[in-house]
């Protein structure tokens, strides 16, 4: 037997699964080398920006373009009327409801795209938008959801006045988008009915958008000749989006390819199929020549998928131990004057019944009602796994809210109504099954880690000089990993994904995957995939994405489903090469393929030590030695269907202290526990706790999108939209655990997302217990100097001497 | 994201930029760039011609003359803070200096234009004001002298004449018994103000002979609280005291609602800065 | 993005002047520095124009206004403008009640009550400072109504009242007076501070 | 509008340009010079991916023009390897993870070459205020502290 250290040398070697290698992607990245997507400069190429409406809401009365047409170095300005011959004024929404790509006599939102005008360059484009001149015919405007089912609220979509077969349930209203429900209603209902202790709570979720730091845009190219259309953008989906084009454009898939080049950040923000990318192509077929379109940030704040703005209500029944009995959430859902939504399309509230979150709870039932308002379309974004942050928000909050209500410490009552260990993988009564977990354990060690006692008491003494100091606790369960074709699709193409990888002659390796990086470090963690299960070391295995035209078919990366789908397809793919080596193995050393086992980077003849092939042995051989009737060649494709979404969970604990005096809230300590299962790169899990920690510091503590009654949007430029810098943002301590997911190939389950779902509700957990010795159960965020001194202001806290 | 067309000219002397500024009508001085470019960028300023004043060598440097500073406009943030002159003289103005924007547009931002600019969040006016600084003007009809105080009269509204440029600022040095606070409260690096206190005190023994308290973004303008003052002046300052000009702070204010806060929230920020820079002004000058 | 402003100006001469001026629109609208009539359709509609300068910011309204009532036992009229910037990045009306009102030693004095709605570019970026510089605009209408009752009498007030309507130029700057702008004021944005 | 011609030495090398008046220089590096190293953010001098060196000082190039960098010293991050290899400060940002997407990378690393310069020895406090001008949405900063520490102990070293 070779010893145990010459093995272990041989797999430090490979830089497999576990290995905090250093990343791939970096080398071009610190040379200012990347490719992004406005780096592309195309022979020929002009310059799309858009003319946007002042108004949230306008009937469009005319639209004169002369003045603009009249300017030196302007080649076009098309409107709704110039795409209605093409069938492209309006476009299908991933959501089952249609947009207007340019607005067609109506406009619904401000900033919305009423014209797009193609010129020589830049500057030139951004002096004709100016002359392009729009007679608006102002109408009443709907900002408040709460109104948009009132009988007087203004009809926004004219469009669908009267069809109230909606795409996902009957319209009661027609500015009723969708009525979606989970779990019992009766028996729910019943339970707290009978109740001993039942608490109730409205939160709201506001509107923010993910800001990544690249804003989109796209280079669309047709050539004429072979009638090929070549679209680089800043695509989440790159696949779906040829898709949704073909479909769009009558071109054959076959001629349309995409490619998202390096993205500089999505967050979900990059899943939509924006009106920029639309009108690029089309002003790219009409005028034969590349068009590039790539929008400031103020458009890309004001129109582009913004993320949350849920009015939630949480109720929990509860015994007066604090056991729960049944929970039920109403919500309100403000989609905007278009549903946008990039959810599964059966799931209209997206993965919102996950809602019971890591609690053993009977009976539930959830009610969603989507309408629309005049704001731009969107709403499934920022590291957000389908709604899983708002599901998580309102059971984390409530349950903090029921712990209140009954004297019971908030670790405590989450100790009391966990899932057991024992119980995975757990039924939810909304319909899910957790894979795998331990609560209790992740608990304990995070409570030792920071010595909850200890900070209890010295709250009660910072309480007693009249000091405001808030521990926070959030212990939740994600959903991610989407998904299992039989419940998830996008407008009808199940959510699998796939990766097709190659072995070279001399043992190098080439792999392609359907899913495609925005900074999550795909190059380096698939590639430890493969070393692992090959043998080969990762520095020798490229990995490519996002080319529609050599990569297989995936449906993206978004809801941190890269690892569980797309990791699990790379894992299977190999298998299926090592399956084949092996039989190649057992033809060369002349044995059957059961004498063989595989140890790190070789088949090796049991009982016979020094009879064995390497891996890179056997590549060769399968390019000319392969046994009768085998074909050479040594590559697989895997499109891998995942049986069940993965649910990676965390214990979070935030200690915060406020100043009375001016409201601010200082981050003293955050203790983030996450476990998602195998762990493939810890140096890149570290980095993506870090940045989610960091999102959700900046939603929870500053970001908001607010809009006056006449739709303005108050707040869509760096000046005012909170992105904290190095100054603001807190020190994060990270932890973790290790419950592998018992039904995907690796055991890993998908983290990035994770410390954005779990960390805002920490942060209004530990606002809230700042006071919640003076009966406040709740605080709306965003959690600002200035809102948390109106409560301070309000209880009286800040008389000076 | 991208600014109208205009003619650009570079002013060689100062004398050259005043008869540019006469030649060019409706043209603007480019000097730091950081708040006239943004607003060019946004379309929402559209000079026909800017007149660029970084090469005006007397428009630079700092300098002591006697018991007073004088500070050229066109001198940046960052120099401001790394001069041992404001360092030893008039640290005020250092710590004042620390807290506008970020590094890089520390590295552009002129003290001139802060001062002249005129937006309420602009941060060196009130600082101006507490200092009890003289500006130095030159326009066609030639150099003048204005004190801080009622040169600030409303947002982007100020005592500069016609193709007038502010050439130079005189602060007075620190001396003994005299001690300054500075406090600024805002959300995150580069943003506004939402209350930003400067505070300079004199002190006679015990008794507060002078005492200047100004005020940043919660007015049209950059403004001293009167009233606040003369609750402290020629008494000796208590913590009662102290309250009773904080009351007269939220009194004086007349601030912008935005989404950093209302006009209570604002004026109550403006009353605490204004506690703390007194508190900090009269440590200081205790020695 | 609204504001609401409620505003009283001493004038210096009868209810009944002040009442006669109130109801000439192109002289109302030329106290409102920056503002002009361009023409007139009929009594009760005009259409306007207003160009304004607030620091190195400079923007030019065009629109209508639309005369509601002109109510002459109380000496009241109401008043809609509504414009578009002219680049289409920003629009704003005002809603105008001004009356004239007996105050006590015979005098008399306008009394303005102003809603100001704007929307666009202007709103979402110059929300800030909307409150403040119409403050300041309303201020300088007040004293420029009240240089034209002043004008209407004789002697040395009304001389001075005559030359300051003459010198206000046509589309004010910041430079000299007191800046009128009738919509839409942004700030500078940027710069961080 | 006419252009008018600039010269300046960029990453060591004398370049000429025309230019309108109006032009940012971020526009110049990035299209007529094509070094898109160099990146875009935002419209209001806030991001700092557009951070470059000009005359020896971090400057936002998207609030500076053109024609004011006539005759200046400019080093964007294509300057910053030489010869035998990365500079200190881009192996330190390999070495601590100190980057996902990249996009804010370049502007980080420039200020981050200058800011050493400027405090050698600097404490973690010091390093988020000398930073402080550049956002970034994916690290959350905490591993870009860590690499201008290293970087500064291997320039120290050195």
């Amino acid at each position: 037997m070779d010893n145990a250290a010459e093995v272990q040398e041989r797999e430090d070697s490979i830089k497999g699964v576990g290995c905090s290698r250093k990343r791939k992607e970096d080398a071009r990245f610190v040379q200012g080398t990347g490719r992004y997507t406005d780096d592309l400069k195309l022979p020929g190429m002009l310059f799309a920006d858009m003319v946007r409406s002042p108004y949230a809401h306008a009937r469009i009365k005319s639209i004169n373009k002369e003045k603009a047409l009249a300017l030196p170095g302007v080649h076009a300005v098309l409107t709704a009327d110039d795409l209605k011959p093409l069938n492209l004024h309006w476009m299908p929404t991933l959501a089952g409801d249609v947009q207007a790509v340019l607005a067609d006599e109506k406009v619904h939102f401000q900033y919305q795209e009423v014209a797009v005008v193609i010129a020589d360059d830049r500057y030139i484009a951004a002096d004709a938008i100016e002359l392009v001149e729009v007679e608006y015919e102002e109408l009443d405007v709907l900002v408040d959801p709460h109104r948009s089912m009132d009988d007087d609220a203004p009809i926004l979509r004219e469009d669908l006045v009267g069809k109230m077969d909606g795409a996902h349930s009957k319209r009661v209203h027609d500015n009723h988008i969708f009525n979606w429900q989970a779990g019992e209603k009766e028996a729910t209902d019943r339970v707290f009915e009978q109740a001993e202790i039942t608490v109730k709570q409205e939160m709201y979720y506001p509107r923010v958008h993910p800001c990544p730091m690249e804003t989109c845009g796209c280079v669309a190219s047709f050539d004429k000749i072979n009638e090929h259309l070549t679209v680089h953008l800043t695509s989440q989906a790159p696949h779906v989006v040829r898709t949704v084009v073909s479909m769009l454009s009558g071109i054959p898939e076959s001629k349309i390819r995409i490619v998202s080049p390096d993205i500089g950040g999505g967050f979900g923000n990059k899943v939509g199929i924006y009106p920029g990318y639309v009108v690029s192509i089309v002003a790219s077929i009409v005028l034969g020549v590349p068009v590039k379109w790539v929008e400031d940030r103020m458009e890309n704040i004001s129109t582009t998928a913004f993320a949350r703005d849920y009015h939630m209500t949480g109720e929990l029944a509860a015994d007066s131990e604090g056991r729960i009995k049944a929970l039920r959430v109403n919500v309100l859902a403000d989609h905007g004057a278009f549903d946008a939504c990039a959810d599964p399309s059966k799931f209209p509230a997206g993965l919102m019944h996950i809602c019971t979150g890591s609690y053993d709870i009977p009976v539930a039932h959830l009610n969603v009602d989507g309408v629309y308002t005049n704001k731009a379309p969107g709403g499934v974004a920022y590291r957000c796994s389908f709604r899983v942050t708002e599901a998580v928000y309102v059971i984390e909050r409530t349950i903090d809210v029921l712990a209140q209500k009954l004297g019971i410490d908030k670790a405590e009552i989450r100790r009391r109504n966990f899932v057991k260990a024992e119980q995975f993988p757990y039924q939810t009564c909304l319909g899910w099954e957790l894979d795998s977990g331990d609560y209790h354990t992740a608990l304990e060690k995070v409570l030792d880690a920071v010595d909850y006692e200890a900070l209890r008491k010295e709250q009660q003494e910072k309480r007693a000089q009249g000091e405001l100091m808030g521990i926070g606790l959030c212990t939740f369960t994600e959903i991610v990993g989407a998904g299992p074709s039989r419940n998830c699709d996008i407008l009808g193409v199940g959510m699998f994904d796939s990766a097709e990888i190659r072995v070279h002659p001399t043992g190098s390796v080439m792999a392609r995957m359907g899913t495609i990086t925005q900074g999550q470090g795909h190059q380096t963690t698939y590639a430890q995939i493969i070393a692992t299960e090959l043998g080969i070391s990762s520095d020798e295995i490229s990995i490519e994405e996002g080319d529609t035209d050599t990569a297989p078919y995936g449906l993206g990366t978004y809801g941190s489903r890269s690892t569980p789908v797309g990791g699990a397809a790379t894992a299977v793919a190999a298998r299926k090469i090592r399956a084949k080596a092996q039989k190649i193995a057992a033809h060369l050393l002349e044995v059957s393929e059961n004498d063989l086992e595989w140890e790190v980077d070789r088949f090796k003849v049991k009982g016979v030590p020094g009879q064995e092939k390497t891996m890179k042995e056997v590549a060769w051989a399968a390019y000319n030695n392969v046994p009768e009737g085998m074909e050479p060649g040594l590559e697989a494709v895997d499109y891998y269907d995942p049986p069940n979404f993965t649910y990676p969970f965390g214990i979070y604990l935030c200690v915060v202290d406020i100043d009375k005096a001016t409201g601010e809230t200082s981050v003293r300590r955050f203790y983030a526990l996450d476990d998602c299962g195998t762990r493939i790169n810890p140096m890149i899990i570290e980095g993506q706790i870090h940045g989610g920690l960091t999102e959700g510091f900046a939603v929870a503590m500053g970001q908001e999108m607010p809009f006056d009654e006449q739709g303005n949007l108050l707040g869509n430029t760096l000046m005012d939209y909170f992105v904290p810098t190095f100054v603001e943002t807190p020190h994060w301590e990270t932890d973790y655990t290790v419950t592998p997911s018992p039904h995907h190939p690796l055991g890993a389950k998908g983290v990035a997302e994770s410390p954005h779902v779990g960390s805002i509700p920490c942060f209004t957990s530990a606002v809230v217990d700042a006071f919640a010795h003076l009966d406040v159960t709740h605080m709306n965020m965003p959690h600002s100097a200035y809102r948390v001194w109106q409560k301070v202001h309000e209880l009286g806290l800040d008389q000076h001497a | 994201m991208i600014p109208a067309e205009f003619e650009y000219h570079k002013a060689t002397s100062i004398q050259d930029a005043i008869n540019q500024l006469g030649a060019h009508e409706d043209s603007k001085l480019l000097a730091g760039g950081h708040s006239l470019l943004p607003m060019m960028k946004l379309r929402f300023a559209e000079p026909p011609t800017l007149i660029d004043i970084n090469g005006i060598e007397e428009l630079r440097g700092i300098r002591l003359e006697g018991d007073t500073i004088c500070i050229g406009a066109m001198t940046t943030e960052n120099e401001l803070i790394e001069s041992e002159i404001l360092q030893q003289h008039c640290p005020l103005l250092v710590e004042a200096a620390r807290l506008v924007a970020d590094p890089q547009v520390r590295n552009r931002g002129t003290i001139g234009g802060d001062v002249v600019h005129g937006d309420p969040g602009n941060d060196h006016p009130a600082v101006m004001l507490a200092l009890d600084a003289t500006l130095v003007l030159q326009g066609p009809g030639g150099e003048r002298q204005q004190p801080a105080n009622g040169f600030f009269l409303g947002t982007y509204w100020n005592d500069l004449q016609e193709h007038e440029i502010l050439v130079e600022l005189r602060v007075p040095v620190i001396r003994q018994g005299v001690g300054h606070g500075y406090s600024k409260l805002k959300r995150k690096t580069g943003d506004y103000a939402v209350a930003g206190s400067p505070v300079v005190v004199e002190l006679d023994g015990d008794v507060c002979r002078d005492i200047r308290i100004a005020l940043t973004n919660v007015a049209p303008m950059a403004i001293r609280a009167e009233a606040a003052e003369n609750v402290l002046r020629g008494k000796v300052i208590d913590d009662a005291l102290i309250e009773q000009a904080a009351a007269e702070v939220i009194a004086a204010c007349d601030p912008a609602e935005d989404l950093r806060g209302d006009i209570q929230y604002k004026s109550h920020m403006a009353a605490e800065m204004a506690r703390r820079s007194i508190r900090a002004a009269l440590q200081q000058a205790r020695g | 993005m609204q504001v609401d402003l409620d505003k009283q100006f001493d004038l210096p001469g009868s209810t009944t002047q002040g009442w006669e001026f109130l109801q000439d629109i192109p002289g109302v609208a030329s106290c409102m520095p920056g503002a002009e009539i361009t023409d007139k359709i009929d009594d009760n509609n005009y259409k306007g124009k207003v160009k304004m300068k607030i620091g190195p910011a400079a923007m030019a309204f065009n629109g209508d206004i639309v005369i509601n009532s002109v109510d002459a036992v109380k000496r009241e009229i109401n008043l809609i403008g509504k414009g578009q910037d002219s680049k289409g990045s920003s629009s704003a009306s005002m809603d105008l009640t001004a009356s004239i009102i007996e105050t006590d030693g015979g005098m008399s004095a306008l009394k303005g009550n102003a809603s100001v709605t704007v929307t666009g570019k202007a709103a979402s970026m110059g929300g800030r400072m909307m409150m403040q510089v119409a403050d300041q605009i309303l201020n300088q209408f007040g004293s420029n109504f009240a240089d034209h009752i002043a004008a209407m009498g004789e002697g040395r007030e009304a001389e001075e009242a005559r030359e300051h309507i003459a010198e206000q130029p046509q589309e004010i700057n910041g430079l000299k007076f007191a800046w009128t702008v009738f919509i839409g004021w942004l700030r500078s944005l940027f710069g961080g501070k | 509008m006419a252009k008018q011609h600039v010269s300046f030495n960029l990453n060591g090398k004398h370049v000429d340009a025309l230019v309108e008046p109006r032009e940012l220089l971020v526009h110049t590096i990035r299209e007529t010079l094509s070094l898109t190293g160099t990146h875009i953010g935002c419209e209001s001098s806030h991001c700092g991916a557009c951070t470059v060196d000009l005359d020896g000082k971090s400057v936002k190039s998207c609030t500076v023009l053109a024609v004011q960098a006539d005759g200046a010293e400019l080093k964007t991050v294509e300057g910053l390897a030489d010869a035998d290899g990365l500079h200190a400060v881009q192996q330190a940002f390999i070495e601590e993870h100190g980057l996902q997407c990249g996009f804010c990378t370049p502007g980080m690393l420039i200020r981050a070459y200058r800011f050493l310069q400027e405090n050698p020895n600097p404490t973690e406090e010091e390093i988020r205020w000398g930073m402080s001008g550049n956002l970034c949405r994916c690290t959350g900063y905490q591993n870009i502290v860590k690499a201008v520490q290293t970087a500064a102990q291997t320039l120290q070293q050195a």
